[in-house]
């Protein structure tokens, strides 16, 4: 629950360890919230087990769009409490929260119970056994939905959906296992109820890896290399299936060194390519990047941060592979490094970032991260935008074809393999404008100039980043990624107690964009730069290239707990104050 | 593979103007002259060939052919020609390299090539050195070669690429000498003409850093027995072979990989159903 | 290897408390008995052992053991054991990991480890999937394996770890199930005792996202031949092999890799000579 | 030749096509100036062609150390102009130039006339032919030393040293073919002469790459794995024949993913281990070094950069892999980078760092580059210093013993295998003190912050930075690397003319050291940011990182051609005019 009165809305965790089915619930749950009209999202934690440790489900539902977690949990109810200690952390709650525990499974851990929060004993294993084929999961999930007020039928629905191909009695199981759980319900005061809306217009059921998977190839990629990644491979795993319907296939490549460089050798041949990874990954394709950067060669990488350093804390989020993005190449190696702001955004951004990459013939990295790629999140149809792969190319070369012409812009046309005439050599050593390996002084500094213009002068137009506020704003907050709606939410309740402040997130990481940047934030006093990162990545980033105004506190912090909206609020009052 | 059309190329139309920076008497030279014969033989047109190199001296060959070239960087060639490959299956694809860059740094994308089997032509231009750093021992060199890195040796027992390359599912698997251009010229184009990975290694004296590999042009001998498509006694064959024999030593029949991009126009209203709730 | 002491070791002195993150049912438990049974045999001091990894679930096993260990990253586990062993050479040092790890990202390091010949162990426990990862195809995996990533099945042929070992130089080449073991302690035993770098395939089932590898125990069989150290006849042998031969397939006496660290303690002003003029 | 009295250099290009030896002159020349007590530094440039393409030699002898390149040639001799047009943008000339060149061998390039330099014609080729096996690098070896003043006695004894083994007539040839040379110089002016001092005493001949394999020795590095990649393969090759002397090693790896991660293993082993390579082997490394980062285990990695991005210029010098050796890996990863100044320089800062990876357990990236790492320099024979390397070893441990241990300086006892009883894994998944896997919020934090305290915290004394001026300077130079020693000589020269003007040189570029920044740059008016590079990486690192006091002003520009001391000079001059 929020403090204002325009958010409006649930957050619930469910707890459960083994195959206590908490995500099924979870899922439901969702897909029930879908039917009548909310909107929500579901994220995961899991403990380090493979298979069957402590799980919980992370739902946040709400009549309006929902696009980040809530301070703390309003409902926190466990199958049991196996294992709970070690996520707990995840789970914020606070005095007016509500924890419904059975008994029969032994203590909560302390870390929650501190919290204050109200508990209420109910039997759910009793209650599972009660029905015949019941189960628990069933029975929270009904106790839930009864607390927040969702109806019995959506949900009823939902189970025939999921479990009419295991047969007439599982359904009749579970649904008798939710009713037991409605119940249950009966004598709890909800701490907070949603209503559900009459408005049952169409709503997508999505998450950040698929949204970059469907923006991909809606931006016209149509060769994906792939080498499985924590918590990436969604993207591949969904546009496996997905490209041949359009023409497109993907590549199991052997390491991350071979994805990379598939995938430039599938754009050299003229098909937009794409790969994804994670950290660990994306170190090794940091020379690939360098040679589409070199070669000239369009190339997206989607990369879905997780938590670092090295192996890190795979299965969590943090914003720390910013550096690595924008500085991790050897040499002068312009090229576009971009970020989604939001689940819904994963297909703006990596759309976008197709086109950014085809029209400058350059490497765009796109970053997401674990949060948004593994959220999933029930948002209004997208609009379809226009961005498509548009590359600049030459199809009746003639004598004096140049592949790396110097060109005002910056950008050359290309030939593709078929085209005769166009033969050229793409490569990586320093070359003339034909493209012949070159280390005289004047060809290097020319085709240094030219790589770097073509991704300077670029007209981004506002996609830059998303702005939001008046412009007289003294206040500013800065941020990227993920963050975005912890900061966006934050500024609403700050303007619902008279605080205004002008939201700046940023969608375009590199190349920098003084002139935009300086005039959005004109006139600033205070600027505050919120991001998750132990050593303050973006803060660097902003201090390096643009010329911050006023006062800029910087309010950051690692993973694995997400940035919550209260933090930020709390940390302009606190600056206020001073 | 793309068509034979009626207008003659001579091996001149697969050559480009550019001087290559290789040493006089280098045997890639001659390496360069076997491609543009056996492209000459097949009458291939120039633009629907793509050579893809990794960074050494021989890899320096793309530039020096009128095809569409990548000179990419060091050991990734392999995977950069799977890439154009697939996404334009029409395009005869060569990649081509040295033993540093195909067996040292790239050895693990030889290893899946040959394993995935796409339709492409590898050839490694082996002088059992790595001439482009000035003279380092590769996977091939001798055990008791000496070097400013090894002195004295490595006393390790070298790489045998066919060996591997068998063993990791390659289905054509031949070996030339760079000297004798027209037998390898025939070797390429059968590689090239042959569905799915092929591999060939040409062995290409490096004049500079290894002159003791002048003996080469008198140890090299084709091979006694006829070719096998039999991998297990191809194996045994390969194991026990000098190293100098010739020819196309293994020859099988593999489906070659057969997922590649193509002309389908789906409908993106129609994909995006499945996040409609 | 070090010495063997007289104060008698327990396999559970091999063990650490640490609970292994593994489902319930998963092959790598029994991987790690042995493991624990072996060095008991061999009555090696714990603290003389290091047992060095990549990353996947089988990768996991160094913490469960009470020797030193490295979780190292994706597919590097071989590049440090080879680091530790040359700078000790008096450890037992034991490379261990999954087939994704060891055949996939780390297939470079496993063609030049059997070549180096460093002595030390390398244990594969593979499962043919990506288990960590959840269920995507490894280079071992049936080439109809449906997964999300390469739905109906790759339509590769698998690669073949012993035959590529084989190929590199590996001189001791084995193959256990995990379900066996006594077997695979015994096996395991072997290869630390052979010197020079010894290569242990063990079939481990993922009971998660391969049930269809429950049948594994029924396939398994020793092998019926007997041991040989001649390349060329094992590699024709293990080529046609079943895959589920198990015992030492391949033994040679190849000469193990001979630099390392010692205890010279040289003069830096001699050494400093060679700068003045 | 220089402006300042002080500086009385003499410059000298000896340029030759295919197998014209200009190579072997030069380092007659160099060994014979040694003898008659200069100091001196040696260049060389090639073309494209594998051997035997066209060369140039290049000098700068004097009676003072010489540590850099002067802005002019003073002479400029040819055997033939063959190619030479390639680099003649690598060989200024000025008016007072002058060239030798023999007429028989056609054209000068016009790039070379167009300086206006007095053009002088020797029949070189004759005077080589009129020599029974005369060559004519031996006469130009010869007619330059005769022209700069130096005596035939030092060159008579190169010669025999050098040729002894080939023979007497082969020795007596050359000494012919260098005597025609002395004689024809007779009647030429010569621009510039060098004063052989009478202090003969011991000085050094020596390379940066060989500096720093010694420097890393020195400082206890006992195991190097090696992949050759120009321009860092010399600092592999210096160290395999004399690693063994210490019972030390070297083992050639298949790539760089496994040298990194093999002298990672070396150096958990309890060895200090490094590897050296340059920008696209650093690419590969990166993964790897976050691994020691993470895993705490300290490794050194010697970089010496070349002309980028992707392939690049590999035979020439840039200042560019600054931000992928800062910023270059995944996740928050504090680490060691640090950046000789000078030939000379590599034997120091490759000690040091070897020592602050030891003691801090962390990877150090140590930046050199082509320009330093292949120039051969006549020096002092440098002081023993006593950094060495020192890990905190644990070698009782107990029952309590925690690997990642927190600590109040962040460094944590490390056991070595072998010792019993301190068993423990290594890991770069994020970990709790014990070394257990852990994605518990709590032990993120604390081995984020341990891991960043260590770093930041450390004492590095006077080492950050060569600082050289008056503490009242308002005109600082701050630069790093290869040219800091134009920068030195700009500054000296501007002394000379009444412009006084501290130098800032960094040796530490990460972590920052704002203390000391900020102390040292106080007063500071306005700054002038010099360095090789066509983005400004180091003008960014300094904006991220510190607070930069006074007018800024960045002067900058790409490789091949290195930064000569009156391009600063004038970037000073021009900037007091505004
Ligand atoms: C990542 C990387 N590592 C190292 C190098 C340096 N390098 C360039 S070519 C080469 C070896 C070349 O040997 P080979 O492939 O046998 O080709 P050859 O020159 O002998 O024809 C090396 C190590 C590089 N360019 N990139
Ligand atoms: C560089 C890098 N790429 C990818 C990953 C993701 N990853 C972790 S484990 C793994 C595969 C594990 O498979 P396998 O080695 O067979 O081990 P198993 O889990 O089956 O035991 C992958 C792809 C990673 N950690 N690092
Ligand atoms: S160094 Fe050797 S391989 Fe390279 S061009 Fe010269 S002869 Fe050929
Ligand atoms: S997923 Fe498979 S390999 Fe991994 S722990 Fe579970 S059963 Fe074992
Ligand atoms: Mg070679
Ligand atoms: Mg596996």
């Amino acid at each position: 629950m929020t403090d204002g009165d325009q958010n409006t809305s649930v957050s619930v965790a469910m707890v459960g360890s083994g195959g206590a089915g908490v995500m099924t619930s979870g899922n439901m749950m969702l897909e029930a919230a879908t039917k009548a009209g909310l909107y929500g999202l579901m994220t995961r934690t899991v403990g380090p087990q493979i298979r069957g440790g402590e799980a919980a489900a992370l739902l946040r539902l709400s009549g309006k769009p929902v696009h980040c977690v809530d301070d703390t949990f309003d409902i926190l109810v466990a199958v049991d409490w196996k294992g709970a200690e070690r996520f707990a952390g995840e789970v914020p709650l606070g005095a007016d929260s509500l924890i419904i525990t059975d008994p029969a499974t032994g203590d909560i851990p302390e870390i929650l119970t501190d919290s204050g929060a109200r508990i209420v004993e109910v039997p759910i294993g009793e209650l599972a056994a009660s029905v015949e084929g019941g189960r628990a999961n069933m029975v929270i999930l009904g106790l839930v939905a009864s607390l927040i007020g969702l109806d019995e039928e959506p949900i009823n629905k939902i189970i025939a959906k999921k479990l009419g191909k295991k047969g007439d009695a599982a359904v009749k199981a579970s649904r008798e296992a939710v009713s037991a759980g409605y119940d249950a319900a009966g004598g709890i005061t909800s701490p907070v109820t949603v209503s559900p809306s009459d408005d049952k217009k169409d709503r997508w059921l999505i998450s950040g890896n698929q949204a970059a998977g469907f923006g991909a190839l809606r931006g016209g990629i149509r060769f994906v290399a792939a080498y499985p990644i924590t918590p990436a491979t969604e993207v591949l795993e969904w546009m496996s299936p997905n490209l041949p319907k359009v023409g497109g296939t993907l590549v199991q490549a052997e390491d991350e060194l071979a994805s990379i460089n598939m995938a430039i050798g599938a754009s050299f041949g003229g098909r937009p390519s794409l790969t994804a990874t994670s950290g660990p990954g994306l170190s090794l394709m940091m020379e690939g990047i360098g040679l589409a950067v070199s070669s000239e060669t369009p190339v997206v990488i989607v990369n879905v941060m997780r938590g670092g350093p090295s192996t890190g804390v795979p299965t969590k989020s943090e914003q720390t592979d910013l550096n690595i993005a924008v500085y991790g190449l050897h040499g002068d190696a312009p090229h576009i490094v971009t970020a989604a702001t939001s689940v819904e955004d994963c297909i703006f951004t990596t759309q976008w970032s197709v086109y950014l990459a085809e029209a400058m013939q350059t490497a765009a990295i796109v970053l997401s991260d674990q949060f948004m790629g593994q959220a999933s999140s029930i948002i209004d149809p997208p609009a379809n935008i226009s961005f498509m792969a548009q590359r600049l190319v030459e199809s009746e070369p003639d004598e004096s074809y140049l592949r790396y012409a110097v060109t005002a812009d910056g950008v050359s046309p290309m030939t593709l393999p078929g085209t005769p005439g166009g033969q050229y050599t793409a490569d990586g050593l320093e070359h003339n404008p034909k493209g012949l390996p070159s280390t005289l002084m004047e060809d290097h500094r020319d085709q240094m100039d030219k790589r770097d213009r073509k991704v300077a002068e670029f007209n981004y137009g506002d996609h830059w980043a998303d702005v939001e506020g008046d412009d007289g704003c003294e206040l500013v907050i800065l941020t990227w990624g993920s963050t975005t709606n912890a900061v966006r939410e934050a500024i609403e309740r700050l303007n619902g107690e008279g605080v205004s402040c002008k939201l700046v997130a940023m969608r375009l990481l590199s190349p920098a964009v003084p002139e935009q940047f300086d005039q959005t934030l004109m006139g600033a006093k205070r600027v505050l730069v919120v991001e998750q990162s132990h050593s303050g990545q973006f803060l660097k980033l902003l201090r390096a290239n643009y010329n911050m105004p006023g006062e800029v506190k910087s309010y950051r912090r690692p993973g694995p707990l997400i940035v919550r909206p209260g933090e930020i609020v709390d940390t302009i009052k606190n600056w206020s104050v001073q | 593979m793309n068509e034979i059309i009626q207008k003659k190329f001579k091996a001149s139309d697969y050559k480009s103007k550019l001087k290559p920076v290789w040493c006089p008497g280098c045997g890639d030279y001659h390496v360069l002259l076997s491609i543009t014969q056996a492209l000459t033989k097949l009458q291939l047109k120039p633009e629907n060939t793509a050579v893809i190199s990794g960074i050494g001296c021989s890899s320096r060959i793309p530039a020096y052919t009128n095809s569409y070239g990548f000179h990419t960087i060091h050991g990734r060639g392999l995977a950069v020609a799977t890439g154009v490959k697939v996404a334009r299956p029409e395009l005869t694809v060569i990649a081509a390299g040295g033993d540093g860059d195909g067996f040292s740094i790239g050895g693990n994308h030889f290893l899946h090539a040959c394993r995935r089997n796409t339709d492409m032509t590898y050839i490694v231009m082996d002088n059992e050195v790595y001439g482009m750093t000035k003279g380092q021992p590769s996977p091939t060199t001798d055990p008791s070669w000496d070097s400013a890195l090894s002195p004295g040796g490595t006393g390790l027992s070298p790489f045998h690429p066919l060996v591997i390359a068998l063993a990791s599912g390659a289905n054509f698997i031949a070996r030339t000498f760079s000297g004798d251009v027209k037998g390898t010229a025939k070797v390429i184009a059968d590689a090239i003409e042959h569905p799915g990975f092929s591999f060939v290694q040409i062995l290409s004296p490096c004049v500079t850093f290894r002159p003791d590999q002048k003996i080469w042009k008198e140890q090299v001998h084709e091979a006694m027995v006829s070719e096998t498509d039999d991998p297990a006694r191809a194996a045994r064959r390969l194991m026990s072979d000098d190293g100098f024999n010739t020819g196309v030593l293994y020859r099988g029949s593999r489906e070659a990989y057969r997922f590649s991009c193509g002309d389908e126009k789906g409908d993106m209203e129609e994909i995006q159903k499945q996040f409609e709730v």
